[in-house]
């Protein structure tokens, strides 16, 4: 093991801060991504499912 | 096959000088937007000659914008485009006749202000006559470049801004080579090898722009 | 000449037509009739060229149209909803560059002669914008006349026209139909050809 | 191998289905590997201290928003030259993952510049080069939100798309020039001068992951793009019968 104690990994040596807002951010953004993704397929096929009940063939 | 390119341009020309308040506001845009910076950033003149080259650039690529969304629209509006593109010459030919009507209407007028702009901004004689001479090279690619942005947003909310949004990026190399042109002179590095790269970067646009633009009409009007 | 094979047209994701086809000879005219929104437009839309069908060919002189632009575009004439008329320019000036882009050469006494036909001999010199709608569609007719298109294309010509204009247009069909020409329209108005008896075309049935 | 059956939406639809669990658990495999090489066997680099670990998401990100953007120009030119939909569907659901990429290079960049530089934003080539890709991937965005209609929304997509990718090299390169011209900053995030065989690992696997991240997520995409387009089809309707 290369870090001597959790506080040393999350210090990055003084660089946490842009270690960690590097990483965070995406890592935030990945997540966005997969929840807007998600959300959209779940609206598109809701709005699919009306239409088809409303326009039957 | 000429004949067709030089009624195009003519028809454009003719159709500008039956509008001349429209073709004055984007004149006086230019003029207006370089005059703005001074005032924004102080009158210094060892600055403003570091900044000139550039404001007046930035200006040029943003009025030339400005008339660009209504390159085909009124055009579209009115009918005469399809009339255009059903006639027996091919559509690139149209598009590139179109481009130049544009420059000789919007580029030129910009190549007698610019040294008067350039005076404002303290820049020497000889950078005056680089300015110009880059804007000589520069605008044609403006115009060419912006067609097809006006072709792919033709008829669509907000065209204005999203040629903007389309086409800006694009004219980054003719920005640096054509700023940086004149800011070679200023600095004494010279300006030779910016200009052949700003006449590369314009034979490039010459072939494939009009080509593209065509296209992008033939999908629009669909 | 004209000949049509199993075209399809969608708009949006909407299916407007499919399996539409016919032919068209010289001295034939054809009616294409429908609905609102059934496709009409779309259908002279993609018979001129201006649109690509979804599925299907047009063929001109055996040729599918998209091929022989410029051949079509030499003996073919469009007339569509908007009149193809610049508001700065006048009459005279929008028949002379309308030929000129079409690489016709068109002298001034025939250009004269055709507006006089429609009735617009008083406002040659007069700019577009200040004529009204229907004196703007009589504009784009004249021009129609001065083209010496072979097939003409016309979505709706009788919009905005009063009665005398309407009889001219009918009469310039049939004398263009009668002289071995073809036409192609919509309108949702009554069409009198006078004797001459248009092939109909349902859309969206 | 008839490719025309692969280009058809309904093949597509299933295929894609199933294709996706297998990317989006290789893309957590990988990118567990790669995490784990950037922070636990990656030494500690003697200039830069532990502020280099951030070339780990970095310089994959910048990798990625460049190939993805090649990738939909590809996709576009088929589309384009063989009028396949599927292909104008793919370039559109790589777009929005590639500005994502290309905002996390510009992001991490920042970061990074922070420290080493002294300041959030240096106008240094490769990062005002990701900048101007960032604007071309809204440009294209944007104009495919703008239009209604999907067959024009897909072509006017193409062409820009097309123009753009002719354009980057130019782009790089005048920029790069500019760069020089004006003394830009020397030190530079790739050429660390340091670069470890280890490191380079790191980077290639957490690249590996960003492959399989954009694979499983432009799959799903495509998927609801495909569904929406042809839901008057038969496969289609039948689709919406089960669960999403």
């Amino acid at each position: 093991m290369m870090w001597e104690s959790w506080e040393a990994f999350w210090a990055m040596g003084g660089y946490g801060l842009y270690v960690w807002g590097s990483f965070g951010m995406t890592l935030l953004c990945v997540v966005g991504e997969v929840w807007l993704l998600r959300r959209h397929r779940l609206q598109v096929w809701q709005r699919l499912k009306r239409m088809k009940a409303w326009e039957p063939q | 096959m000429l004949k067709f390119l030089f009624t195009v341009i003519r028809r454009d020309v003719l159709l500008a000088a039956r509008r001349r308040g429209d073709w004055l506001t984007a004149q006086f845009f230019f003029v207006m937007v370089v005059s703005m910076f001074p005032l924004g950033i102080g009158p210094e003149p060892s600055m403003l000659r570091t900044v000139g080259p550039g404001v007046v650039w930035v200006a040029a690529l943003l009025a030339s914008l400005l008339s660009m969304e209504r390159l085909f629209a009124d055009d579209y509006r009115d009918g005469t485009l399809e009339q255009m593109l059903l006639s027996p010459y091919p559509t690139a030919l149209l598009t590139l006749g179109k481009a130049i009507a544009h420059w000789i209407i919007n580029g030129i007028p910009l190549l007698i202000i610019a040294p008067v702009l350039g005076i404002q901004f303290n820049l020497p004689t000889e950078a005056l006559w680089i300015l110009v001479f880059s804007l000589a090279i520069g605008t044609p690619i403006l115009s060419l470049l912006g067609s097809i942005g006006a072709a792919l947003t033709l008829g669509l909310r907000g065209g204005g801004v999203l040629i903007t949004l389309l086409i800006l990026p694009l004219y980054v190399p003719a920005l640096i080579f054509g700023a940086g042109a004149v800011e070679g002179v200023i600095s004494g590095t010279g300006s030779e090898a910016h200009l052949s790269l700003l006449g590369a970067f314009l034979m490039m646009s010459l072939l494939l722009a009009p080509w593209v633009s065509a296209m992008a009409l033939k999908v629009s009007v669909e | 000449m004209l000949s049509v094979h199993e075209l399809a047209c969608e708009r949006g994701e909407r299916l407007l037509f499919k399996n539409l086809g016919f032919e068209l000879v010289n001295g034939e005219a054809l009616l294409v009739r429908g609905g609102n929104g059934r496709g009409k437009t779309s259908l002279l839309r993609i018979l001129c060229g201006l649109t690509a069908p979804a599925t299907g060919v047009v063929r001109w002189r055996g040729q599918p149209i998209n091929k022989s632009h410029e051949q079509y575009g030499r003996e073919m004439a469009y007339i569509g909803h908007a009149n193809g008329i610049k508001d700065d320019l006048t009459p005279m000036e929008n028949l002379r560059i309308a030929a000129a882009l079409d690489g016709r050469v068109l002298d001034d006494a025939t250009a004269l002669a055709a507006l006089e036909q429609v009735g617009l001999s008083r406002c040659v010199d007069l700019p577009a914008r200040v004529l009204s709608f229907g004196q703007r569609r009589r504009v784009a007719l004249a021009g129609l006349m001065t083209a010496g298109a072979l097939l003409w294309i016309l979505d709706e010509p009788l919009t905005g026209l009063d009665v005398h204009g309407v009889v001219m247009v009918e009469q310039m069909i049939r004398d263009h139909v009668v002289a071995g020409g073809m036409a192609i329209m919509t309108t949702h108005q009554p069409l009198a050809l006078d004797g001459l008896i248009p092939k109909i075309l349902s859309v969206g049935e | 191998m008839n490719l025309y059956y692969y280009a058809s939406p309904s093949t597509f639809y299933p295929l894609a289905g199933k294709l996706i669990p297998w990317f989006a658990a290789l893309a957590l495999i990988l990118a567990t590997v790669g995490l784990y090489i950037s922070f636990f066997v990656a030494p500690t680099d003697f200039q830069q201290g532990e502020g280099y670990r951030i070339i780990f998401i970095h310089v994959p990100a910048a990798w990625m928003s460049m190939f993805i953007y090649i990738v939909m120009a590809f996709w576009s030119a088929i589309g384009l030259a063989w009028n396949t939909r599927l292909s104008f569907i793919m370039a559109r659901a790589l777009a929005p993952t590639g500005a994502m990429f290309t905002f996390v290079a510009l992001w991490t960049g920042a970061f990074w510049g922070k420290p080493m530089w002294g300041a959030w934003w240096v106008w240094d080539a490769r990062l005002t080069s990701e900048l101007i890709l960032f604007f071309l991937y809204v440009g294209y965005m944007a104009l495919q939100a703008a239009i209604d209609d999907p067959r024009r929304a897909d072509r006017a997509g193409a062409l820009l798309n097309l123009v753009g990718v002719i354009n980057v090299p130019i782009i790089y390169f005048s920029v790069k020039w500019w760069n020089t011209l004006h003394q830009g900053s020397s030190v530079s995030l790739t050429r660390a001068p340091s670069m470890a065989h280890i490191m380079l690992w790191g980077m290639l696997i957490m690249a590996l992951a960003a492959w399989m991240y954009t694979i499983a997520v432009a799959l799903v995409r495509a998927r609801s793009l495909v569904l929406e387009r042809e839901r008057q089809t038969e496969w289609a309707r039948a689709q919406l019968e089960g669960q999403p």
